[in-house]
């Protein structure tokens, strides 16, 4: 695709465009089709660069790749298709109200890619900065909050506690009386915390890639990586055998099963992390609405249905069969906080896989294995990264050495114990 | 030291309206329906620890899952199979020490480590008896409470209304009955856990019934 | 309104009587009327009738408005997954109308509409309908920027949905447990047949059905349906095993046969959610007719076969004047010969199976001529239509079953050899045949279920084929329409998406939302799937189908939470906190006392008098046997070999990584019986943590470890005059000779014998910690209080004592330190014994020690004392950067000034550094360094 | 939730039990090095499959189970005692 007469991609510096309400109308008016976001090319038999895992992390690496250093030799490879692992699993919540300043600096970057995304991909990505509450019901959430709080503030990013009678404005749905089992003493209020359409971000990223000429290959599992005196040589997937020398590791839930292929050992397991969604009502919910102690947060999407969220299940797995105890635990906690929802109808539920970390922070950047590198360990909070990610992993490949923004969450710290901390605080990181 | 009143040992379930019994306040109330809830805590509850398959198990007579009505000296004991190498013996009112001692009598010379405790204040007691108890406890416990499953003499621990509890099946001259047991500060949620859950089976509030003389000989 | 049928008149948009005379197997009750109101307008139905059948009955066909375009939506299928007939009904939304039952003063409106049903505003979007193709928030609203907030607004107030008022009451709902053998899912003639089979076989069985009445097809067939019916009710009803449960639906099945069972229509109870584990389940729901997709197939008036017979058969509702009737199979012919004997005109019969079709249906707000695919034209308002079937397969698929797309029969088919053995199938979702051929096959399946459930000997049963209908495939003419009722998407959409690369079935459901909505797919996919495979120019069994997820039908909130159990715990000291004022804390499970209104007051009373503070929480460990010591060894990271009985130690536990777990005393009360102490918080923790030791990696030593945490009632009494106090209550010999500073004595305090009393000093003052059986703490407490009156006895609460405890530099694990914080950084330097051979995290300290680079816990004052900086101000290095925070602070009542400790980077944390601390408010103050001990470095007071 | 059959009580809900995963051996504290000590601390199999791992009866007989599950369909396959399975790795 190379035209330029708005059905097209590309033009000289390199920006996406082609989706405008302009071109809507044109459309509607001559009835015409719509290119395609991305295409199926042919599979080379060899690549500059390959990425496993067609999610937000390895498309917006691609993405990156291609526009901030000109690589564009790219295969992003997906075992089903993309945006299908937990990109389209969670509960799309974006915020940056983290505990450490490295986790709070790293997602303030993220977030402030979110804000332009949609102009930047040319793609409405749907980024409702409507404010994200994290509610306290004991002194010792009250004293993590206004510790995120501090942090926060001095990293730039905005974020207050609030009282009661605030909370109860922001949402009046909310059961605020000092009789409840988990009275409300106070919140954590981010202003800039939203939510946004997250497989629209898959699709922008993909398109976006796709133009810059990165080739998505969807249905290609990848079942062994060929390592050759400590050098990655290649790729074997279900379609044949890819040479390259960079590799990154970009998935969620099979992260240490492709380290493994690489002899790499990862300090991760795996966890199935549930979410559901009920029946749509009139809107009435306006912020993310998230309870630590209750493991449980909320967001209304535009078309009026509540999205819940939980932590992890109990045990490690595999399984994305979800269980009946977190739908009945989801609701109890909701009702807990809003009683007046009784009446509502779960209408679907399921789940993703999350690597957790032994300290709730990714593990990002080179490995043992030269040209092999990872960006894993995402727990719960992969999906909100993802454009930083995306554009610290760029330059980690492209320069063989990861960036400042990201030197924290090197896989060697897990053997020289140096943790990062945002463990102090999240017991459920949403 | 100065004089004081005669301590009087309270439940951890408020009675109303409250009578004294034994040195025990309980409730006065008389239920008239065949469902009822009663606070037994006053009942003197005495656990013992020892290897679950070792000469402990033998002297006791009774293994993990079962309980025996018997008598060690110190009145009639109702010896609860509470957990592999752990039994928990029930006796009337004010025979905790007696039965504290019968049961070390017991345990002594098996050559094994065994512990007894008295835990008669550690511990709540409740008694959930009649037609709707099988109604009522599924309401809140997941365990199967068919005769083919859980036959009268049962003992068994697992959550009920989210407390972790000791049941035990103690039918009662042939009517269904559970004994309930939990760590005492829970106790007076699980009474009322228990209530909720009765409260479309018309389950009534009684008083202290007592240990009894239990169902049939098991 | 009339119970007879009066004259009718033609034209949808007359409300006219449309009650058909009395009819055999109808299950409206006409002796008896309902009144409700529809939109604010009176009507009247029967017991029986759904909202919608008395609606219909009384001339409606317009229910609601649709999604995006608003278009006017009527009945399909006229049972609970029929998407136009969401209602709201008093506060609450999304009521199936052509499900719920009339009930005497329901209050029924339609949903999102606006000024009203019949003419709304938003119809305006249909005419933008080729600007709003699938997908387009995606492509607009990009820039500017700033605009997007004002664009999703606009978005949101498009909802179209039902309303929860804010003031709605939870309402009653709960559960209950079940254990049945078999679980029959369908309650039609197979999983009637299946349950009877089961039930004779010796199995406990229930049957759920999710309509009003056990019977499925039966119940609107004709007489020979009607007597195998009261034939198959007849065998239930004889079978006690059997409990039936209608107006219910299996909402999934989960790992292990665990089976949450919605039971709806109870008298008293909202709804109820059943959790059975079953030893076997039959998945028996039928078939669900689907519809067919072409040019105006939403108009009201397009309707399914099986809802004509059902509105004629059940509620005996005349479906419409004239129609035009598309079939391909029996069911379509069966209910032509209905219409004709309800009196409607059948116009025309087009034959799919002779090749025959339809172009379009035509109208506004509702059916009024349907173009035949010969080109002829025919004034209707009722189109029926007669394509084929999708096999609920959802709760196989939850079983780990992937039915397969069977071209023969137009279907996707369950692959029996991908079942759990716990999961059997019956009746239409495994194919047709006669009512006598399903009976024979689901009585089969029934005693097999049972076989397998009870596990009885013996081989299995052989269940027989059932036979297997031909169909044509027939899911849309090519002429457009839409494939998604419930989210207004049609096949245009579809190709659409496909096109642009949305190009497989779970790209193009998330691109689109088609199958997304209310009815979770259940008449939407295969059509969505046949549209694609279309598209894309592969075979439907290529495309395949999403996955079926949890929950079957929808269910409520309110079932899903059952009654609130959320326990919490109490000291036997509760009444009388309550008595006198104590504000409550909510820690954990524990409701304790914060303070009785005057926490500095409590804190002086404790300096200068004698306070008492309910400290039952505080987790305790009944430690007995001979290994004892090694156990305290390796749990602690300080040594205990030599304590003596009648001592008491403080001991600091770390986990393997060396980071900090929990804190507490335990002393010795005999030669081989200890008392642990844990936080209050951290009781269950410890006591699982000690098993895990003792049970995984220590099985030689000889210990048992028993909870006593609530068997005792614990008092601290504490302040310069306890020992005065004490003293009036006790024998003991309460001097320091005798009882010194951290021992343990046993003895009768008020009368109540066996209390075991500590003395330690968490205050700093002289105290004495009183463990009381726990009966008698009450009794305890309140001798204590009146024999203290002339001492100045006060309570105090967790409030004074953290000011208490901060005065004396104690830390509190979890707030002082946090989920990283080693051993070295709690400020227990000295109590961590690194000479020990071996002890839990021994190594993390080893290494944190040699490395000597970690933070500190330090004390902390402002220069400013009447500055209290709160609990986690940041404390910055001089570049401005973080290094470190305030964890505790407090106004000392004692000092009159403000103490703190915090946590500090090492080069900051020497005693008599200055540094910055940033206030929330954004002001900066300078702090000292100091020793954490604010209030008796030298610990004299506790000591006397 | 999956059913987990205790040896004890027989099989129970998995939600009375808490999960305390893989465990790696302990490397003597006297002699370990930093790697050692964290690979035992962090690093697990993380298999898709067949694990060995521990769980707690909490809510049940308060035992420590020593139990193989299947990490992709839950099946459990065996579940014993962990002083039985410790007694017999000390021999």
């Amino acid at each position: 695709m190379t035209s330029t007469n708005g059905n097209g991609h590309r033009n000289g510096i390199g920006r996406v465009r082609g989706y405008s309400a302009w071109s809507l109308l044109r459309h509607g008016l001559s009835r015409s089709d719509w290119p395609r976001a991305w295409h199926d090319r042919e599979l080379r038999p060899s690549y500059d660069a390959v990425i496993i895992g067609g999610g937000v992390h390895g498309l917006a690496t691609a993405y990156y790749l291609a526009k901030n250093h000109g690589m564009t030799n790219v295969a992003v490879l997906d075992r089903s298709y993309i945006g299908g692992g937990g990109s389209g699993r969670n509960t799309s919540i974006l915020r940056s109200n983290y505990l450490t300043p490295e986790g709070v600096r790293f997602y303030d970057r993220s977030v402030k890619l979110y804000e332009h995304l949609a102009a930047d991909l040319n793609f409405n990505v749907m980024f409702s900065q409507r404010g994200h509450l994290t509610l306290a019901h004991n002194d010792a959430s009250m004293r993590t909050m206004a510790w995120r709080t501090e942090v926060n503030k001095l990293q730039g990013v905005e974020s207050a506690v609030i009282g009661p009678g605030e909370v109860k404005e922001l949402v009046p749905y909310l059961d605020t009386s000092a009789e409840t089992r988990y009275p409300i003493l106070g919140a954590l209020y981010h202003p800039p915390g939203g939510v946004v359409r997250h497989d629209a971000v898959v699709w922008g990223y993909a398109r976006a890639a796709d133009a810059h000429g990165v080739h998505i290959h969807q249905k290609t599992e990848v079942t062994g990586i060929d390592v050759e005196r400590g050098r990655v040589t290649g790729v074997q997937t279900t379609r044949g055998r890819i040479a390259t020398p960079v590799v990154l590791n970009a998935t969620a839930g099979w992260s240490s099963l492709i380290s493994d292929m690489a002899g790499v050992a990862m300090p991760v397991q795996t966890f199935p992390l549930q979410a559901a969604v009920t029946e749509p009502v009139r809107p009435f919910l306006d912020t993310v609405v998230v309870s630590g102690t209750l493991h449980v947060y909320v967001s209304q999407t535009d078309r009026g249905e509540l999205v819940f969220g939980a932590s992890v299940d109990p045990f490690a797995s595999y399984s994305m069969r979800g269980s009946l105890e977190f739908t009945e635990g989801i609701a109890g906690h909701v009702l807990e906080l809003m009683p007046a929802l009784a009446k509502m109808r779960l209408l679907r539920q399921w789940a993703g896989l999350c690597d957790m970390t032994p300290d709730y922070s990714p593990i990002m950047g080179p490995t043992p294995v030269e040209g092999f590198y990872v960006d894993v360990g995402w727990g719960t909070y992969g999906f909100k990264a993802g454009p930083v990610s995306g554009e610290a992993m760029a330059a980690c490949l492209a320069e063989g050495k990861p960036p400042e923004i990201i030197s924290a969450f090197g896989l060697d710290r897990f053997l020289s114990g140096r943790l990062v901390g945002e463990k102090g605080a999240a017991a459920v990181g949403h | 030291m100065s004089d004081t009143a005669a301590p009087l040992a309270r439940s951890p379930i408020a009675p109303s309206p409250a009578t004294v019994l034994d040195g025990w306040e309980v409730s006065a109330r008389a239920a008239t329906g065949a469902s009822t809830l009663s606070d037994e805590t006053p009942l003197a509850k005495v656990l013992v620890r020892a290897p679950f398959d070792g000469a402990g198990r033998e002297a006791l007579g009774v293994g993990f899952g079962r309980t025996l009505r018997t008598d060690l000296g110190s009145g009639a004991v109702l010896l609860v199979g509470s957990a592999p190498g752990e039994w928990l013996a029930l006796g009337a009112p004010g025979t905790a020490p007696a039965l504290r001692t019968a049961l070390e009598e017991r345990l002594a010379g098996t050559g094994e480590l065994t512990s007894v405790l008295d835990l008669t204040h550690g511990r709540a007691l409740v008694r959930l008896q009649g037609p709707a108890a099988t109604a009522v406890l599924a309401g809140v416990c997941a365990i199967d409470l068919a005769d083919t499953v859980t036959p009268d003499g049962t003992a068994l621990r697992t959550s009920v209304a989210a407390v972790v509890t000791d049941v035990v099946r103690d039918d009662v001259a042939g009517v269904r009955s559970y004994l309930l047991h939990c760590e005492r500060s829970s106790g007076q949620y699980l009474w009322d856990a228990l209530l909720d859950a009765g409260s479309r089976s018309a389950v009534e509030v009684t008083g202290f019934r007592g240990l009894g003389s239990g169902g049939t000989a098991r | 309104m009339s119970i007879l049928p009066t004259t009718r008149r033609r034209g949808a948009d007359d409300a006219t009587d449309r009650r058909l005379p009395p009819r055999e197997g109808e299950v409206i009750d006409r002796r008896r009327t309902v009144g409700f109101t529809w939109n604010g307008t009176r009507y009247t139905g029967h017991p029986g009738d759904t909202i919608v059948s008395a609606l219909a009955a009384a001339g409606e066909r317009v229910f609601s408005r649709s999604y995006k375009y608003h278009r006017p939506r009527g009945l399909l299928t006229a049972s609970y997954l029929d998407p136009g007939t969401m209602v709201q009904v008093g506060d609450e939304p999304n009521v199936r109308g052509a499900h719920r039952l009339l009930t005497p003063g329901l209050e029924v409106s339609s949903q999102n509409t606006w000024p009203s049903l019949r003419f709304d505003v938003k119809a305006v979007n249909g005419l933008a309908e080729r600007f709003l193709a699938t997908g387009f928030y995606y492509k607009t609203f990009i820039k500017p920027e700033r605009l997007w907030p004002a664009y999703e607004k606009v978005l949101r107030t498009f909802v179209h949905a039902g309303e929860v008022p804010p003031d709605t009451d939870r309402g009653y709902y709960d559960k209950r447990h079940a254990h049945p053998d078999v679980v029959v899912a369908g309650g039609g003639p197979a999983g009637m047949a299946a349950a009877v089979a089961a039930a004779r076989a010796g199995a406990s069985v229930m049957l759920v059905e999710e309509e009003h009445q056990l019977g499925g097809h039966l119940r609107w067939g004709g007489p020979g349906d009607r007597a195998a019916l009261r034939d198959l009710r007849a065998q239930v009803a004889a079978q006690p095993g059997i409990e039936v449960l209608t107006d219910s639906v299996v909402a999934a099945r989960y790992d292990d046969n665990w089976i949450p069972i919605v039971q709806r229509s109870l008298p008293g109870v909202d709804e109820r959610l059943i959790k059975a584990r079953a030893g076997a389940l039959v998945v028996a729901p039928g078939l669900i007719e689907r519809p067919y997709v072409f040019a105006g197939n939403d108009l009201p008036g397009v309707v399914l076969s099986t809802a004509v017979r059902r509105l004629i058969n059940l509620w005996a509702v005349q479906p419409g004047q004239r129609a035009v009737v598309l079939t391909a199979n029996p069911e379509g012919d069966a209910a032509i010969a209905d219409l004709e004997d309800a009196g409607v005109e059948v116009a025309a019969v087009v034959d799919a199976r002779r090749g025959e079709t339809i172009t379009a249906a035509h109208g506004r707000q509702g059916v009024r001529a349907v173009e035949l695919g010969d080109g002829s034209r025919v004034e209707a308002d009722l189109l029926v239509t007669a394509v084929g079937w999708t096999a609920p397969t959802s709760l196989l698929n939850q079983s780990g079953d992937n039915p397969v797309y069977d071209p023969r029969t137009a279907r996707f088919r369950p692959d029996p050899a991908r079942m759990p053995e716990d999961v059997l199938a019956a009746g239409g979702i495994v194919g047709e045949g006669d009512v006598a051929q399903v009976v024979e096959h689901a009585d089969a399946v029934g005693r097999e279920a049972a076989r397998r459930a009870l596990r009885t000997a013996g081989t299995a049963v052989t269940v027989p084929d059932l036979a297997v209908a031909d169909h044509p495939e027939l899911f849309t003419n090519g002429t457009g329409g839409f494939v998604d009722l419930s989210e207004d998407v049609s096949a245009k959409d579809i190709i659409t998406a496909a096109a642009e690369g949305y190009d497989s079935v779970e790209l193009v459901k998330r691109y689109t939302t088609a199958t997304m909505g209310p009815g979770q797919g259940k008449l939407e996919t295969v059509n969505t799937v046949a549209v694609l495979a279309e598209a894309t120019g592969s075979t439907i069994a290529e495309t395949g189908t999403t996955t079926w997820r949890p929950m079957y039908a929808p269910v409520t909130l309110g079932a899903l939470a059952g009654r609130p159990r959320e326990p919490v715990r109490y000291s036997p000291m509760q009444p009388w906190h309550e008595r006198h004022g104590a504000v409550p804390l909510v820690a954990g499970q524990w409701i304790r006392p914060d303070h009785y209104g005057d926490p500095a007051g409590e804190v002086t009373a404790v300096r200068t008098a004698v306070g008492l503070i309910d400290v039952t929480p505080i987790g305790k460990l009944d430690l007995r046997g001979p290994d004892v010591p090694e156990l305290l060894e390796l749990l602690y990271v300080n040594k205990w070999q030599k304590l003596g009985v009648g001592r008491v130690r403080y001991g600091v536990m770390c986990a393997e990584d060396g980071v900090v777990l929990d804190d507490g005393v335990t002393g010795r009360l005999g030669e081989q019986h200890y008392l642990m102490s844990t936080t209050s918080s951290g009781a269950a923790a410890v006591w699982e943590w000690a098993e895990r030791w003792l049970q995984t990696a220590r099985p030689q030593w000889q210990v048992h470890v028993t909870p006593v945490t609530t068997a005792y009632a614990s008092i601290n009494v504490a302040g310069p005059r306890s020992r005065e106090l004490l003293g009036r209550l006790t024998d003991l010999d309460l001097g320091s000779e005798s009882f010194g500073y951290m021992s343990v004595r046993t003895g009768t305090v008020a009368g109540v014998a066996d209390c075991v009393l500590w003395r330690i000093g968490f205050t700093g003052e002289l105290s004495f910690e009183v463990h009381v059986p726990a009966a008698y703490g009450l009794h305890v407490w309140e001798q204590l209080m009146a024999a203290g009156e002339d001492l100045g006895v006060r309570p105090f609460g967790v409030e004074a004592q953290r000011v208490l405890r901060l005065e004396k530099g104690h830390a509190i694990v979890g707030q002082d330190t946090d989920g990283l914080t080693q051993g070295f950084s709690a400020g227990v330097d000295e109590l961590i014994k690194l000479d020990k051979p071996d002890f839990v995290g021994k190594p993390e300290l080893v290494w944190q020690h040699g490395r000597d680079t970690h933070p500190r816990l330090v004390g902390l004052r402002t220069l400013d004392g009447t500055i209290v900086p709160p609990e986690a101000s940041q404390i910055l290095d001089r570049a401005g950067g973080i290094a470190g925070r305030v964890t505790s602070s407090r106004m000392s009542p004692t000092l009159g000034r403000s103490i703190g400790l915090a946590q500090l980077d090492r080069e900051l944390a020497a005693v008599g550094t200055r540094v910055t601390v940033r206030l929330p408010d954004g002001r900066d103050v300078v702090a000292e360094v100091t020793d954490r001990v604010h209030v008796d470095p030298e610990g004299e007071r506790q000591r006397v | 939730m999956m059913l987990l059959p205790c040896p004890w009580c027989g099989p129970r809900n998995a939600g009375e039990f808490k999960y305390a995963g893989e465990g790696g051996a302990r490397p003597d504290p006297a002699t370990t090095t930093p790697e050692e000590w964290r690979r035992y601390l962090y690093f697990h199999a993380n298999t898709r499959g067949w694990v060995t791992e521990s769980w707690y009866h909490g809510a049940g007989c308060r035992r420590w189970l020593v139990v193989e599950r299947h990490t992709l369909t839950h099946e459990v396959r065996e579940v014993r005692d962990a002083v039985q399975v410790a007694r017999e790795g000390a021999r």
